[in-house]
């Protein structure tokens, strides 16, 4: 599957804090026969100067930010606009879901054409909750959201049941999204479903679930989804206090999946998940059992997905089930990809490189953007095979050889 | 500051691009025009376009950016409904405002949005009337087919209750979507001819974008022509029928509020304007073939209308040209003097059906007197009737 | 149309000779032209009758350039226009048109009407073709008011099968007369003609029917002549599900090589068929401007340029890109997307964002009658037979040539087959190219049913996808069968639960299919397959 | 008469320096034997002569011409024969198929030659089976038939034996034999089993670390120890 | 959904789903046995660690195995030859669960119905075997091989908390020795050589600790002096575990064997010493050669 041979925990955390392979620990005390031998230790969750980035990245996000769109007046040159918040968070959200992308195909080699399927359904549960609070404020002033009273719905259907409980809903974000991870995965890995199979059968799945949406009978406001979202946990949805709140609460969502993300792969079940991606039926004649594996971390992304769906909901103001359309489901398999895949920083990276890019292509060329971002597609792969975070990497490497 | 900022918001690449791109066009060359001609309170406009790349939530990050970034006068722009949903609590959070040009399902009055296109009642409820006369052919019986998203599903509720209301039977109404991009239509079509035999039929068709073309070819190949069961439709227009032989097609209908074909001298003048601007900027397409159709219209309308509200509050303010929007009138190429009514926010339209020509372009065949008088709120939906014709005070 | 003109120009030479001329008049021509449809259809009438007693050429033209759109008219007089020349509708000489002169518009009631009088005035044409499609047409829009008409021309007329039609015609007529004994004779009589159209008359009768012996021998009739349909609607269902199959073999036939054979996952595969498409309408355009007279042939000469065109660009992608990457199946999907996006708006920027018009030659068009209501459209058909040829092709190519053999072994191991001889780069660009020319031919067949726009290979891709793997990877014939067996399944469900469940379900047969067969339906079997 | 003579050859792989300035000479009608132990560059050495990773310094000369940079097919048809480690046969090819890759650079309707199936009958039972269903010592004698059948001039075979059960490796030594003393081949034999290595070994070379360590005629190789050698 | 719950979740399915499987209408093997079976542990009192009986196995209509009976006592090293394609290695992959027979039994132990289990199962019963092409995990180093193959607990959460302890650690550093490559700790197994790779998967055997090792010609590709140190190897290991040894190397049988088994078209052809079976004519004609 991947040709990255960069799968060594050792050098994946030196490059992605920027720093050494850091020296074994000291040999082992002498053992009979078997003499001196350097065993590799425990890596650390992060490296000293990894954990220090980690810090310099929190306190923007808590502190910088917050300052500089609240505080420093529009004018300022530092000013953060409300604008830029906006792309940001979108942008953070996005990382979220390339994160989890990278957990399940970069790490296990299952290349998923459906996480745009997850973070959609997060977003519909949040974009429930966020409709109800609308209460009566909507055009027809009814309990019920607007797209029901016009398609003469008198109550509620079943599946709203838990969309007036925050707490309900919230829980949904994740259950949802995972309990169809968890159906969907236990059957398609119990029967060894592989490679391009499961990534055409990930892609009928999100397909399928599009269609449904767009039907209005399905309750989901069909085409037009859910917009004009007024409160959330009854504060006012659309002032610069609750905007900045969202927009700190995904960036602290990230960071702790991120560090999640660390901790899972740097221990020997991110091991496993890496020898199943490299060799599957060896790993099972090891005695592990690749289903749980699979299923685990499956389950795993396609939650960390419907979260950051959930946290994206709030800050662009509209779900949709184009959400759901195959091309979104690829787009975060390409953060993934242009960030550098098994790097856990890469797939971030990706998702601030490709939508910063289109965020800024769209305006600044409107007519000719998708040339670039073809272009960037297209020299990536060809360049940059590990991603950008590869070429980082390599620079790195050769910049300590030069030293050296 | 000698300019003016208008956003131009519409999607260059995407789904969508097909029929948006000439909107964008069409803007520009308004916008060109009015500076050649002195630009608004002696200041010239100067158009930022953006491209929503077909995608809704980058569209409401865009509106974002026009106002916020670019701080924009005015925006005109988005096609689908779900555009125009997604940017506008962003236009009502900033008390900025949107000109919408695309016939839509109504259902929606907002005090930010100025709605050039047609409401349902525009647009939908004369065509059937028309089918429904002699003069359309005494259709009995009714196929009411459409893309599965709201615009479809709205107006054919809107269609049915109206055709109840005329006495038409249940059984004697056949409604059918099919998934965005649907591109066989075989087998609706083999089921709108069986339908056929049970009656006079006509085909009311919404059918979204793309799907025009392999649903008339399929019409074409199976023989059903504009004589035995016409189609009328509400969003096939001189752009849609660029893409397809109309030969096939000659008879069948469209409503709109204004086809190519109108002949008056404005019509003809903007025309000529088009391609001249078409042919001068080398446009892809449009310079070897200039088509105008309704959208551009209403475009083009909006720009004007906007215009003199501006001129006339002499203020770009929301609010206050807002309030200068009542009441504006433009004599607009259908040939119909239009007039932005006092409250709703809605253009009065005329309505014209038209005949699909051999060569692409439409014979009206049928015509209002008048500019009609919008209703966004349809009364043939429940409830309805209690609600006020015009936006919310916030 | 067509049959019409020939008809018409028959008819002319006929009545010209036979007739005495002069019976139109300037006001019956201007009433014929303008005022509402009613009383044009009154005006229309009333030549009409008068035309078929004393025949009149002048009549008979002059519907005839109504129909034909040809007429204008001002206050005072009709015109007939000529190219630039006008002409006396009532004398046949040269005029000079006014300015102000208004254009007829007909609408279909009008179309309907100026057909159904042109008809009338056809029945005693020498020539029974002409007489025969006159008949039909009669029979198509039964009136009571023609029936003297009808009964005129069944005393004079010979031929049975005209005959047939001309007793339908009327029976037609006589299901809306007065008198109910008529009316239940004439639904015995259209009871025995299973059509369509004969079930739509007698359904519209059946609406305003009060008679109840009547009433009944109508159901009767309707319901024999469902019974009569029913096979015809089977069949037809089937061969849409054929139809639908083919199209998607044809656009998976590209990818079973360069995804299937190649492991290049390839999203720039809808868009190779684009440029397939659009290389077919440039082929239109140059032949409607050069040889119009040719312009039927264009389809033929379409076919290798699209095929060209699109291995053309197979093949740069190949050199410049793809062949990079081999060894590296997902990284290709990352490339071949930004290709697929820089060709999209490259076509876009100079063909237009909007989609352009393809016409199908007119032996595309049209159907064959199998059954009454069993009309095989002659496109669908014909990308049937086109399909199975480029199948044929394919199939023939990889399992029986050499260069199919050395495209099967390097893209199996490509350093080994370089060590046995072959040139694999070469090989590659070849097979590349091939598989894009594949999907160029079926871009140009899609260019016969569906839009040719920058969006048209978006649509395919999910589905192309979907066949290659269903039907397994590396498997031609997997590839097959799961093109026909998606195209049938899906047009079934669609029979059942509309276009839009119908789409749903399969995709979830396709889920629930993978999981009992997780190699498509021609798994590789063996050891080679876990290799 | 020399046809393949090698001079200085570097070649690396990353930092790590695995072929040091190696040169030698293979004859026509002889069995040079390349030996030494796991991971000492042997196959590495293989694949730089069929140039399937390039070298980075020295000169190859085959039949008189000099065939570095040249692409592996190129050299393919020159004449050299390979027959790699691991078996490597076209999985999903059937063993006729396999056999026919073997003849690519020849002309379409070279037929295979019989001889192939005289000497591994069980190619011709499973003609039509896919090579990657055969079992591994099936698989390694499909291996050998493959680079043999165009006739190189050449023959390159690395570990030939491994996997394959006594009786066909003694077929196998006696057709290398045979080949060889037809006079018109050259044969590099890259081998493990001492005992086979020895007894077809007109030439020997030993390696260690990516240098030859001793060479020699093969009838002395008893006399050098070199089982022992190798051994170490 | 925490990850355990859904382990756990997993593990009933699939229990659910084993349970089903055993449901045979006679009740089973365990129904013939008046003591109680405990799952999971294998039952050596009848003196075999591994019986398979009248196995058959064809593809495609080639009887690939036929009528394959054989049987191995604790402790025991069997070496099994045979001529290419005899049916070998399809051999192993039913003892491993990799194949199902098409008819047959196969018991681990005088309980334990291999032909129940999933491939993690048998392996997790005390089955470890290495592949003819040796296989190791490309992309991790070779402690990381090691490691993952060392005999622990297999689940998802242990393996989420798993730490090397300090008695761990000294075998892992032993089996390097063993295998060589103590120098190679942090290179990537891709990018070991073929023998190299070879000793590896030895290695990962070893840490495995299985009850029962089949060995796919372990020695292929490897020098003499490696070939005897491997049949030193296995002869240390004979006694606490049960080993069955493909090869086709007669001199290391010769100094490792036992009782040796000839297979041939799916059955075996003969069984005794080595001496015995090399002086069979039968043998020799099919296998040997002369
Ligand atoms: N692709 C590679 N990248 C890095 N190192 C490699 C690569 N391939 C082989 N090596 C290393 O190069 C050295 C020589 O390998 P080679 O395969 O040539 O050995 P060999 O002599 O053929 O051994 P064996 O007898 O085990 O087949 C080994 O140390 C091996 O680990
Ligand atoms: N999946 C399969 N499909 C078809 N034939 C197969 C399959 N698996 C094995 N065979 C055939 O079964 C026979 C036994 O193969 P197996 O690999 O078990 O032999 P082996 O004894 O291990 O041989 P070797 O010593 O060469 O490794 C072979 O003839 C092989 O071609
Ligand atoms: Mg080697
Ligand atoms: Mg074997």
């Amino acid at each position: 599957m991947s040709s990255t041979p960069m799968s060594s925990i050792e050098s994946a955390l030196a490059a992605e804090a920027g720093t050494q392979v850091p020296a074994p620990p000291p040999p082992p005390p002498p053992l009979g026969q078997a003499g001196r031998v350097a065993l590799p230790g425990r890596a650390p969750l992060l490296t000293r100067p990894g954990w220090a980035a980690f810090f310099v990245a929190l306190l923007a996000v808590c502190a910088l930010a917050p300052v500089l769109n609240l505080v420093v007046p529009d004018g300022s040159a530092l000013h953060l606009s409300d604008y830029t918040v906006a792309v940001l968070g979108r942008i953070m959200c996005y990382a979220i879901a390339a994160l989890a992308m990278d957990l399940i195909w970069g790490y296990t080699g299952i290349l998923s054409l459906g996480h745009g399927l997850f973070f959609a359904l997060g977003g519909y549960m949040m974009g429930m909750y966020l409709m109800r609070q609308i209460g009566l404020e909507g055009n027809y002033k009814s309990e019920l959201p607007d797209f029901m009273v016009f398609l003469d719905w008198k109550e509620l259907p079943w599946h709203w049941t838990f969309s007036g409980s925050f707490v309900l809903q919230m829980i949904l974000v994740v259950a949802l999204p995972g309990l169809l991870a968890f159906v969907f995965g236990y059957f398609a890995f119990r029967s060894r479903i592989k490679g391009v199979y499961f990534s055409i059968i990930t892609q009928a799945l999100t397909f399928a679930a599009m269609l449904l949406f767009f039907r209005n009978e399905t309750g989901f406001g069909g085409n037009n989804g859910f917009t004009d979202f007024k409160r959330i946990v009854d504060i006012p949805i659309a002032t610069p206090q609750m905007r900045m709140t969202l927009f700190v609460t995904t960036g602290l969502v990230l960071l702790g999946f991120f560090l999640f993300a660390r901790w899972l792969v740097g221990s020997k079940f991110g091991r496993v998940l890496q020898a199943i991606r490299d060799a599957e039926s060896r790993v099972m004649f090891s005695g592990y059992n690749p289903l749980r594996y699979k299923l685990t971390i499956w389950t795993l992304s396609a939650m960390m997905c419907g979260v950051a769906g959930a946290l994206y909901v709030p800050q662009v103001g509209i779900i949709n089930p184009t959400e759901m359309s195959p091309a979104n489901s690829i787009e975060i398999a390409i953060w993934a990809a242009v960030g550098g895949r098994a790097t856990l920083i890469g797939p971030i990276v990706g998702a601030f490189l490709v939508s910063g890019a289109k965020s800024w292509f769209t305006t600044v060329f409107p007519e000719y953007w998708l040339y670039f971002l073809g272009a960037m597609f297209i020299l990536v792969t060809l360049y940059l095979p590990h991603g950008v975070v590869g070429l980082v990497r390599k620079l790195l490497a050769r910049g300590k050889e030069e030293r050296a | 500051q000698d300019t003016i900022k208008v956003g131009v918001l519409h999607a260059l690449s995407g789904t969508m691009a097909i029929s948006e791109t000439a909107l964008k066009d069409m803007a520009l060359m308004t916008i060109e025009d009015i500076n050649a001609k002195g630009g608004v309170m002696g200041k010239k406009l100067e158009p930022v376009v953006i491209d929503t790349a077909s995608n809704w939530p980058l569209a409401a990050e865009k509106a974002k950016q026009l106002i916020g970034q670019d701080k924009v006068a005015v925006t005109f722009g988005c096609w689908t409904s779900v555009c125009r949903k997604s940017v506008l609590p962003v236009y009502e959070e900033n008390n900025a405002l949107l000109y919408y040009p695309v016939q839509y399902e109504g259902e929606e009055l907002s005090k930010n949005v100025f709605y050039t296109g047609a409401a349902p009642n525009q647009q939908a409820i004369p065509a059937v009337e028309y089918l429904m006369g002699k003069e359309g052919g005494s259709a009995k019986r009714w196929v009411l087919l459409g893309t599965d998203y709201v615009y479809p599903r709205t107006a054919n509720k809107i269609v049915r209750a109206f055709l109840k209301s005329k006495g038409v039977a249940d059984a004697d109404i056949m409604e059918t979507y099919t998934p965005f991009g649907h591109s066989d239509y075989q087998t609706i079509v083999a089921d709108i001819k069986k339908f056929s035999q049970g009656g006079k039929t006509a085909v009311v068709s919404t059918i979204n974008g793309d799907s025009n073309i392999p649903f008339y070819k399929e019409l074409g190949n199976a023989g059903l022509s504009a004589k035995n069961v016409p189609v009328v439709a509400f969003s096939v227009g001189e752009e849609e029928l660029r893409g397809l032989d109309p030969k096939p097609l000659a008879g069948h209908l469209a409503s709109w509020n204004y086809f190519m074909s109108v002949k008056n001298p404005t019509n003809t003048a903007w025309i000529k304007q088009w391609g001249d601007y078409a042919k001068a900027k080398k446009l892809p397409g449009q310079s070897t073939k200039p088509l105008t159709n309704d959208p551009m219209e209403a475009t083009y309308v909006g720009i004007h209308m906007w215009k003199q509200a501006v001129e006339k509050a002499k203020s770009t303010d929301a609010d206050k040209v807002i309030a200068a929007m009542a009441g504006q009138t433009f004599n607009a190429p259908s040939g119909f003097t239009l007039t932005m009514d006092a409250k709703n926010h809605h253009l009065h339209k005329p309505v014209l059906i038209g005949e699909i020509r051999p060569d692409g372009q439409f014979n009206v065949v049928w015509r209002t007197k008048a500019p009609v008088k919008a209703q966004p709120w349809s009364p043939f939906i429940e409830g309805n009737d209690k609600k006020k014709d015009e936006p919310e005070k916030k | 149309m067509r049959s019409w003109t020939k008809a018409w120009a028959a008819a002319l030479a006929w009545l010209a000779i036979a007739l005495p001329a002069h019976a139109l008049t300037n006001e019956a021509a201007l009433a014929m032209a303008s005022g509402t449809s009613s009383e044009r259809i009154e005006a229309i009438t009333a030549a009409v009758i008068e035309a078929v007693d004393k025949g009149d050429a002048r009549t008979v033209a002059f519907l005839q350039a109504l129909s034909d759109d040809t007429v204008r008219f001002t206050a005072d007089k009709a015109f007939i226009v000529q190219g630039d020349k006008g002409l006396d509708p009532v004398t046949g000489a040269e005029v000079a048109v006014p300015a102000d002169a208004e254009d007829v518009v007909n609408n279909n009631l009008m179309r309907n009407e100026l057909d159904v009088a042109l008809a009338a005035l056809q029945l005693r044409s020498e020539d029974a073709s002409v007489r025969a499609d006159a008949a039909r047409a009669l029979a198509a829009a039964p009136s009571e008011a023609r029936l003297p008409l009808l009964d005129k021309a069944l005393a004079i007329e010979k031929d049975a099968a005209i005959r047939e039609q001309l007793e339908l015609a009327r029976a037609g007529g006589l299901l809306s007369s007065e008198d109910p004994a008529k009316r239940l004779a004439a639904a015995t009589t259209l009871a025995e003609n299973k059509r369509p159209a004969t079930k739509l008359l007698l359904n519209e009768r059946l609406a305003e029917e009060q008679d109840p012996a009547v009433k009944k021998a109508i159901v009767a009739a309707i319901a024999g002549i469902d019974a009569g349909l029913i096979w015809g609607e089977r069949l037809g269902q089937a061969f849409t599900g054929v139809s639908l199959g083919s199209i998607l073999l044809l656009v998976a036939l590209g990818l079973a090589i360069t995804y299937g054979l190649m492991g290049v996952i390839n999203m720039a595969h809808g868009e190779l068929m684009m440029i397939g498409a659009y290389a077919t309408y440039v082929v239109q355009g140059l032949f409607q401007k050069y040889l119009p007279g040719a312009f039927d042939a264009y389809l033929i000469a379409a076919i290798p340029a699209a095929f060209l065109a699109s291995a053309l660009v197979g093949a740069i992608l190949e050199r410049g890109v793809i062949r990079f990457l081999y060894g590296r199946p997902l990284e290709t999907l990352l490339a071949t997307w930004g290709i697929s996006l820089v060709l999209m708006q490259l076509v876009r920027t100079t063909f237009g964002a909007q989609n352009v018009a393809v016409e199908s030659p007119s032996w595309m068009s049209g159907s064959v009658q199998l059954l009454p209501n069993l009309a095989l459209p002659w496109n669908r058909v014909l990308i049937i037979v086109f399909a199975l040829l480029v199948l044929g092709a394919v199939a023939w190519m990889i399992g029986r040539t050499r260069l199919g053999l050395f495209v099967r072994g390097v893209t199996q191991n490509r350093p080994i087959a370089s060590c046995m001889g072959v040139n694999t780069a070469r090989i590659d660009t070849y097979a590349f190219a091939l598989g894009s020319g594949i999907a160029g031919l079926a871009g140009c067949a899609l260019s016969q049913v569906g839009n040719v726009g920058p969006d048209l290979g978006q649509s395919y891709i999910v589905d192309s996808f979907m066949v290659v793997v269903v039907g397994g990877v590396g498997q031609l014939a997997g590839t097959v069968y799961a093109a026909l067996g998606l195209g049938i399944l899906n047009k079934l469900f669609e029979g059942w639960a509309g276009a839009v469940l119908a789409k749903i379900a399969v995709l979830v047969l396709i889920i629930v299919f993978i999981q009992k067969r997780p190699q498509g339906i021609f798994a590789m079997k063996g050891r080679s397959a876990e290799a | 008469m020399s046809i393949l003579s090698v001079k200085g050859v570097n070649q690396y792989y990353g930092g790590s320096h695995i072929l040091r300035d190696l040169g030698f000479e293979a004859q026509l009608g002889k069995v040079t034997v390349l030996l030494g132990r796991n991971g000492v560059g042997k196959t590495t050495l293989l694949k730089s002569l069929m140039g399937l990773v390039p070298i980075k310094t020295g000169s190859m000369e085959f039949d008189g011409k000099p065939i570095q940079g040249r692409t592996p097919y190129d050299r393919a048809r020159a004449g050299m024969g390979y027959v790699p480690q691991g078996r490597e046969i076209f999985a999903r090819l059937t063993v006729e198929e396999n056999l026919r890759m073997g003849l690519a650079y020849k002309s379409g309707s070279t037929p295979i030659p019989a001889e192939l199936f005289e000497l591994f009958p069980v190619l011709k039972q499973m003609i039509h089976r896919r090579g990657g269903d055969l079992s591994g010592g099936q698989q390694q004698q499909l291996a050998i038939a493959r680079a043999l059948a165009p006739k190189p001039k050449l023959l390159i075979l690395d570990e030939p034996t491994e996997g394959i059960q006594p009786s066909i490796i003694k077929d196998i030594g006696r057709v290398i034999r045979m080949l060889a003393d037809r006079g018109d081949m050259a044969i590099l034999l890259v081998e493990q089993y001492y005992d086979f290595a020895e007894e077809l070994a007109d030439e020997y070379l030993v390696m260690e670390r990516g240098v030859f360590i001793a060479r020699g005629p093969g009838s002395e190789m008893q006399e050098k120890g070199i089982r022992q050698l190798v051994a170490i | 959904m925490t990850p355990d719950l859904m382990e756990e979740g997993a593990q009933r399915l699939e229990r659910t789903a084993v349970a089903k499987l055993g449901q045979t209408e006679s009740g089973g093997r365990e129904a013939g046995f008046s003591r109680i079976a405990t799952p999971g542990e294998v039952d050596i009192t009848h003196g075999r660690i591994l019986y398979l009986e009248d196995v058959h196995r064809s593809f495609d209509g080639f009887k690939a195995i036929n009528g394959l009976s054989l049987d191995i006592a604790p402790g025991e090293l069997r070496c099994i030859i045979g001529p290419n394609g005899a049916g070998k290695t399809t051999m192993m992959d039913i003892i491993t669960g990799k194949t199902r027979p098409d008819k047959g039994t196969v018991f681990f132990g005088s309980t334990i119905d291999l032909l129940r289990h999933t491939e993690p199962e048998i392996a997790q019963l005390g089955i470890g075997r290495k592949f003819q092409k040796p296989t190791v995990f490309e992309h991790l180093t070779v402690f990381e091989n090691l490691e993952l193959a060392l005999a622990t607990d297999k689940g998802v959460k242990s393996s989420m908390l798993f730490r090397l302890d300090s008695r761990q650690s000294d075998r892992l550093a032993e089996i390097l020795h063993t295998i060589h490559l103590a120098d190679s700790v942090n290179r990537l197994s891709g990018n070991l050589s073929h023998g190299q790779k070879q000793w590896l998967e030895i290695g990962m055997l070893l840490m495995q600790d299985p009850k029962l090792l089949l060995l796919d010609e372990p020695v292929a590709g490897m020098t003499d002096e490696e070939t005897a140190r491997t049949a030193e190897l296995f002869l240390t290991l004979k006694g606490k575990h049960s080993l069955m040894v493909v090869e086709h190397d007669m001199s290391f049988i010769r100094t490792i064997s036992e009782i040796v088994t000839v297979l041939c078209d799916g059955a075996v052809l003969a069984q005794g010493t080595l001496d015995q079976v090399q002086a069979d004519e039968r043998v020799i004609e099919v296998y040997l050669g002369r």
